[in-house]
């Protein structure tokens, strides 16, 4: 399978093509010639796909992970190198059909929407480049690897959000989300640091493999009473939590909304969000040794689902809902992570259900991201105020969007239904309590996705008097219908055949107390949106006002960004920066000038003896020559 | 020859420092040079009287002494011309006020 | 020069008054064309040592080039440079002291060292006038105590000087 | 003759060569003729040196020769190379290559502006090419001097004061330098043996008494690390590096600050193994704080060569930092770091020079939206600083890596806990950076009158694509560098265990 190197080459070629010849290019030509690289790279993916899940399973039924392609890039000691390669196993094969769908859906779709946007060029070369990035991220042989991409990735992020670079909110929020990844990714490096100075390799297959080694390795080396290795292992979930916008770190994500719609479709939707839980997924077996971590991992997640879908009630801006619902969404599959375990099928159950998840949610939040894509266009805004009663003029987005509610909201038979109802049965399964809270949460979804559905396509008839909004072009609704039937049957798909905790085959099968539970629970939720979203009405303005601290808190997202700004400019900047500088400048440099000054102090003052007045010289010279004599007659006395 | 050398050599130390005394107090350059020549002018008789008290037979002291007045003589010319040179430029020869290439 | 002892002590004590009195005139007055005229004095006087002492070509040298040529380019300078009647301004009270200390100082030392030296009991030899045409030899020769070395040195320093006065005072 | 010695004399030819020319196209001719020559002699070099070592030569040092010069003292005129300087020399032919395409239009005074800016590079050469510690320093002197007129006559700013604060400086440094040279010369070879100034005689001779090397070490370091901007010693590094010309920031950051991280290796390390380890903490402590130290400083500057400045600081600081670590993989990530700070900050003081040249200003908060009216200025720009703050596939990635993990293998805990220290730099460095470039190159244009500037030229073009070119050859292809240069310190490292 070694053409499988070509799904990373083709999008890189691309982005070199687009990017070094930019305006030279037809903007129709780069983004043609950018869709159909994407196009031959999802097929090879698909192929890839058929090829590897149709592979002879082994003896314990495991379908072999393969590695078609590693290239030793830099080496750093006996054992450690980077490694670039190609490691296929169900989660990275998944990954790459998922990621190749979506940008492939978001390459097409942006040829509508960004039509006739100044830099169309540039934005397909970053689209590019981040396919790339993102590809290479999730077929990575090594952790470093995947260091590597995830850097990549990041950056592509940055360049797109802040494509509009002249709007100093998308500089902003690019610059945020950049350090705040940045940030994450530190702890990220630095648990690969410890990891890998225990366990001496960078390799997953081998870390996975043996993962008590770093248990036995790190034997007795505590840090602040927690093992080594949890240390290093709740370190690189540090940098998947960054990446995956979890609580608190998930500041970066509703800002990143200034990007493209397509690109936070693809990128703060579908595929570079999910980055932190392949990454826990893919380092898996070896957080199973340490169940702190996986207990932390719970916590984390549970706190950010139930946190963003609070905040994702009371956001006005369509965008910003839909990003709070996918923190939200991607803590869910966090925590269908944190409660699972390697021993077997059924308490691996989670594992499964997590990366199911991921692959639904990528298609449906896609989906809504597109369909939002459209809205904007129609609308020229992101706020609900604008909007309302465009089901008429926009049809086909009115239900494909309606489609991927119903799937987020876990209503059968669509996507969302099946891997979110996997979720809370593997939560369930752990604790009663954490299911309870999830179960909440998901009711919430529910509740804000059909608030924004509600808000968006009915509450009034609008008048548009002077602006119509009407249905997006071809290329824009083409995906979107795709991307909606993938939502309808994706359900189906024998997920658990195909990706599991140990590899083995798992039959899914529906816990009917937990589904039927959680579907009464969505459509509680729904109703009540719809109760008070449907016609327009004082309903919401009236328990705004009744839940005025608490609405006002959730709409300002609980202050996080307002301490992060606290503690960055106030902190950071003024607090440590400007004294270091002004230390540098007045202590350091000072004592540098104070040598230089002492000297030319002292220069200063014995330059009166070089007065250059002869007279003076001839006088000193004289005296001088007499004290001699007089000492010499002295002595010969 | 009833003059004792050492009443000489006391008459070429008066002039001498008086040549010294003018050399430090006057801030005049001509006055400077003059006062040059007095001590330049001590200095000879000394070479003249030594040879002639202490090595009557040889001429060393005077032939230096002719070399000496020749080397004052140039000194002099130089001097001179150096000293209306600056004149022209800044119409004052106090050497106090001499400082253009100070510092 | 052949005088009896009384009229040498005389001439001598003549000289000596004119040269003390008048070096100490030309160090002090304020008026700086009688300090050359002063100087002039001062260096006939020394001429006249030199006749004393039988260097009768010395001491026309002396007139010659120091007298008769040094002096007239310093009245000319100073009649360049000045003009007639200007007094030079008063020196400062602290020069003064400053070279009167440093004068008498060092007259105070040489004259400790002269006096207590010991001289060598000075024999004098009554020898004349020594012959030019030995010095003319002794200036051009090349044995011991001969100086041809000294004297192109000499030359060409002189030499060095005319073109170097020429350079420094023509006008550009 | 040896080969090496032609990177002095093509330099001296250079010389020549300008001496002769009589006006503005003359000069560039020369110039760039000569700057290429030496271009190729360094991409021969470096394929000679590989072709030498595939053949199994497995000296420490190839293509050694040397000439007595100076008998009392036995000095020779000493040259060789392994790895580090083969990568130094590169390094320096390609920057010095970019730089006088920088330099196209210097006014006033062209012609003397690139005779000194030869002269600097004759001493780098030769510094990189010695192994007589006498040479050395004869070449390291005559770095540093030209150093002084270029940014005097050239400068901008407070000329006077940088370029006197950064001679005397340096010079302070050289100071010490001479008298840890003459404590290792005096001690080279055991009791009655031949002294001798040539480095590896000395480190064969291994002779320095241990109380001896207490005392040079530090000296040396130091001496050195004055130069390599080790903190507290590094303030002369910003008012330098902000007065000086374009070609000489580049030169001076790119490469003059590398003599300061290879004398380290060269002089301090390689020679007194034992000390470096003994007293390592001291100044690990130092270079750590270098870094973040930096960094920090960096953050708040609004001046765009005080933020490059700093930035170096923090960038040269884990170069010595790497260095002090004393193992094979951080002391490649070093000599990496040197190489590619060395490279990528010259594309810094490269395009800032350009912007300069344009707007007149530093300042990044007059100006702004630079994107819009110079964009290939401003790609360049981002790039430098995406490969500042160390995105893979450009060289500051490859070589932070490098040092961090090579640094992390040590034993001591202490040494694991200052690396983690050092790597709280990376999320720094991408602060400023993005500031910056949020600040500069985004957002509206702040100025209208820069609406009416141009984007670059084609030397200008030229200068920028080369140096880019090359950082991202690093950064995709590291391996045959690293083990380029790795292999040449197995001799540095294994006279460490």
């Amino acid at each position: 399978m070694e053409y499988t190197v070509f799904i990373l080459l083709l999008p890189l070629a691309m982005f070199l093509l687009l990017g070094l010849l930019d305006s030279k290019l037809k903007p129709r030509v780069a983004g043609i010639l950018g869709t159909l690289g994407m196009t031959v790279c999802a097929a090879l993916a698909y192929f890839t796909a058929y090829q590897f899940f149709t592979q002879p399973r082994n003896a314990e039924g495991v379908i072999p992970s393969v590695t078609p392609y590693n290239y030793e890039w830099l080496r750093f000691t006996e054992n450690l190198h980077i490694d670039l390669g190609i490691y296929l196993d169900p989660i990275s094969v998944m990954m790459l059909v998922v990621i190749t769908t979506v940008s492939l859906m978001v390459h097409i779709y942006s040829l509508g929407y960004m039509h006739g946007e100044k830099g169309f060029q540039r934005y397909y070369a970053f689209l590019s480049l981040f396919s790339m990035s993102m590809l290479g991220l999730v077929v990575a042989t090594n952790i470093f690897q995947m260091y590597i991409f995830w850097e990549l990735v990041g950056v592509s992020s940055y360049l797109l959000i802040g494509f509009y670079y002249t709007k100093p909110a998308a500089i902003a929020a690019s610059k945020k989300a950049f350090i705040v990844t940045r940030f994450a990714d530190l702890g990220f490096l630095i648990g690969i640091l410890i990891l890998s100075f225990f366990t001496k390799t960078f390799d997953f297959a081998t870390l996975t493999a043996t993962p008590t080694a770093i248990i036995t390795e790190t034997a007795g080396a505590t840090f602040l009473g927690c093992s080594v290795a949890s240390w290093a292992l709740a370190l690189i979930f540090m940098g998947g939590a960054g990446k995956s916008a979890m609580f608190p770190l998930h500041i970066w994500l509703p800002d990143a909304m200034e990007g493209p719609t397509p690109v936070s479709a693809l990128i703060h939707a579908a595929t570079m969000v999910v980055a932190g839980v392949y990454l826990v997924a893919r380092l898996f077996p070896v957080y199973c040794v340490t169940p702190e971590v996986l207990e932390l991992i719970t916590t984390v997640g549970a706190i950010t689902a139930l946190y963003a879908a609070i905040v994702a009630c009371v956001q006005t801006d369509i965008k910003r809902v839909l990003a709070f619902s996918t923190i939200s969404q991607i803590a869910f599959m966090i925590v269908a992570l944190g409660v699972a375990n390697d021993t077997d099928l059924h308490e691996g159950l989670g594992y499964m259900a997590s990366m199911f998840h991921l692959f639904t949610h990528a298609m449906f939040k896609a989906l809504l991201f597109l369909g939002a894509g459209a809205i904007i266009h129609a609308v020229h805004s992101n706020e609900m105020s604008e909007m309302g009663g465009l089901r008429k003029y926009m049809p086909i987005t009115h239900i494909t969007f309606l489609i991927a509610c119903l799937a987020i909201a876990g209503i059968p038979p669509f996507s969302g239904f099946f891997s979110k109802d996997e979720i809370l049965t593997a939560v369930m399964n752990k604790s009663t309590f954490w299911g309870i809270w999830m179960t909440v949460v998901a009711g919430l979804t529910a509740f804000y996705m059909f608030r924004l559905y509600f808000r968006i396509f009915w509450w009034k008839n609008t008048d548009c008097s002077h602006h119509t909004p009407h249905e997006a072009p071809l290329t824009m609704t083409l995906p979107l219908i795709f991307l909606a039937l993938v939502t309808c049957v994706a359900g189906f798909i024998p997920f658990g055949e195909l990706v599991s905790v140990n590899g083995q085959p798992y039959h899914i099968h529906l816990d009917w107390s937990v589904a039927t539970t959680s579907i009464i629970v969505a459509v509680c939720a729904i109703s009540l949106a719809a109760w008070l979203y449907l016609k327009e009405n004082k309903k919401p303005t009236a328990m705004a006002d009744a839940t005025r601290t608490l609405h006002t808190a959730a709409y300002r997202r609980f202050y996080i960004d307002e301490i992060y700004l606290f503690i960055t400019h106030k902190i950071i900047f003024k607090g440590i920066c400007a004294p270091i500088a002004w230390f540098d400048r007045h202590i350091i440099d000072g004592t540098m000038d104070m040598f230089a000054n002492v000297t030319q102090w002292v220069s200063a003052r014995i330059k009166g003896l070089q007065s250059g007045y002869i007279q003076s010289y001839v006088w000193i010279l004289l005296m001088g020559t007499l004290l001699i004599a007089a000492i010499t007659i002295i002595c010969l006395l | 020859m009833e003059i004792p050398m050492i009443y000489y050599i006391v008459l070429s130390l008066v002039m001498f420092f008086a040549g010294v005394y003018g050399f430090i107090t006057r801030k005049n350059m001509l006055m400077m040079l003059i006062s040059l020549e007095l001590m330049l002018n001590a200095v000879d008789i000394n070479f003249a009287v030594f040879n002639r008290f202490l090595f009557p037979g040889q001429m060393e002291g005077m032939v230096f002494a002719i070399f000496a007045i020749a080397i004052a003589a140039a000194e002099t010319a130089i001097a001179i011309a150096i000293i209306i040179n600056i004149f022209r430029h800044i119409r004052d020869i106090e050497v106090d006020k001499l400082d253009d290439m100070k510092y | 020069m052949e005088l009896l002892p009384l009229a040498q002590q005389v001439i001598f004590y003549l000289l000596a008054i004119v040269i003390v009195v008048c070096s100490i005139l030309a160090v002090t007055t304020r008026r700086i064309l009688r300090a050359a005229t002063y100087l002039l004095f001062v260096l006939l006087s020394t001429a006249g040592i030199y006749f004393m002492l039988d260097y009768t070509f010395l001491g026309s040298v002396q007139i010659a080039v120091y007298a008769g040529g040094i002096l007239v380019l310093f009245v000319f300078s100073i009649l360049l440079t000045s003009h007639p009647g200007e007094r030079c301004e008063k020196t400062s009270l602290t020069k003064q002291i400053l070279g009167i200390v440093a004068a008498v100082t060092g007259a105070a030392v040489c004259a400790f060292a002269l006096f207590t030296y010991s001289w060598p009991a000075v024999n004098l030899v009554e020898t004349g006038e020594h012959p030019i045409k030995a010095l003319g030899h002794a200036l051009i020769g090349m044995e011991k105590f001969q100086y041809l070395l000294p004297f192109e040195a000499v030359s060409v320093l002189l030499l060095a000087c005319i073109i170097g006065a020429i350079m420094i005072a023509r006008k550009r | 003759m040896n080969f090496l010695s032609f990177f002095v004399l093509i330099p001296i030819l250079m010389m020549a060569g300008l001496a002769i020319a009589r006006d503005m196209k003359q000069i560039r001719t020369v110039a760039v003729t000569f700057s290429t020559l030496q271009l190729g002699l360094a991409i021969y070099t470096v394929f000679k040196y590989l072709a030498e070592r595939a053949a199994g030569n497995a000296q420490d040092m190839l293509f050694q020769a040397s000439t007595m010069w100076y008998e009392p003292l036995n000095i020779h005129y000493a040259v060789g190379v392994d790895g580090i300087s083969v990568t130094m020399l590169l390094l320096t032919a390609i920057i010095v290559f970019a730089g006088v395409f920088a330099s196209w239009k210097i006014e006033p005074l062209s012609k003397e502006f690139f005779l000194w800016l030869t002269l600097l590079s004759i001493g780098v050469y030769g510094f990189f090419i010695s192994i007589d510690l006498f040479t050395m320093f004869m070449f390291y002197e005559v770095a540093l001097i030209p150093m002084y007129l270029l940014i005097g006559v050239w400068g901008s700013g407070k000329k006077n004061y940088s370029a006197m604060k950064l001679t005397l400086m340096l010079m302070g440094g050289s100071a010490l330098l001479m008298l840890g040279i003459l404590g290792i010369y005096y001690h080279s070879a055991p009791e009655g043996g031949q002294l001798t100034m040539n480095i590896l005689e000395i480190a064969q001779n291994n002779a320095i008494p241990h109380d001896w090397q207490y005392f040079l070490f530090p000296l040396t370091f130091v001496g050195f690390g004055i130069l390599g901007a080790m903190f507290p010693f590094h303030t002369w590094s910003p008012d330098g590096h902000a007065s000086a010309p374009t070609a000489v920031s580049m030169l001076h950051a790119g490469v003059l600050m590398k003599l300061g991280g290879y004398g380290c290796f060269r002089v301090a390390i390689y020679l007194m193994p034992f000390a470096a380890q003994e007293l390592s903490w001291i100044f690990l402590i130092l270079t750590g704080i270098s870094v973040v130290y930096g960094a920090f400083s960096a953050c708040v500057q609004t001046d765009l060569k005080y933020i490059n400045a700093y930035s170096s600081v923090s960038h040269c600081g884990l170069v010595l930092f790497a260095i002090l670590m004393l193992n094979n993989t951080a002391m490649t990530g070093a000599v990496m770091q040197m190489l590619s700070h060395g490279l990528m900050t010259a594309l810094f003081f490269a395009l800032i020079g350009m912007i300069y040249g344009r707007t007149h200003t530093r300042d990044i908060r007059e100006m702004g939206g630079l994107m819009q009216i110079m964009p290939f200025l401003s790609v360049c720009y981002v790039i430098a600083g995406l490969a500042s703050l160390g995105l893979p596939g450009l060289s500051g990635f490859v070589a932070e890596m490098t040092i961090f993990v090579g640094s992390f293998q040590h034993t001591d805990m202490f040494h694991r806990v200052f690396t983690i220290v050092a790597c709280c730099s990376i999320v720094i460095t991408a602060v400023y950076i993005l500031r910056v470039v949020g600040k500069l190159l985004y957002g509206a244009v702040q100025n209208e009158h820069h609406r009416e500037l141009t984007d670059a030229t084609w030397w200008e073009r030229l200068s920028a694509v080369t140096l880019i070119i090359c950082v991202a050859a690093i950064g995709c292809f590291p391996g045959w560098i690293s083990n380029l240069i790795s292999n040449s310190l197995n001799a540095i490292v294994e006279r460490l265990s």
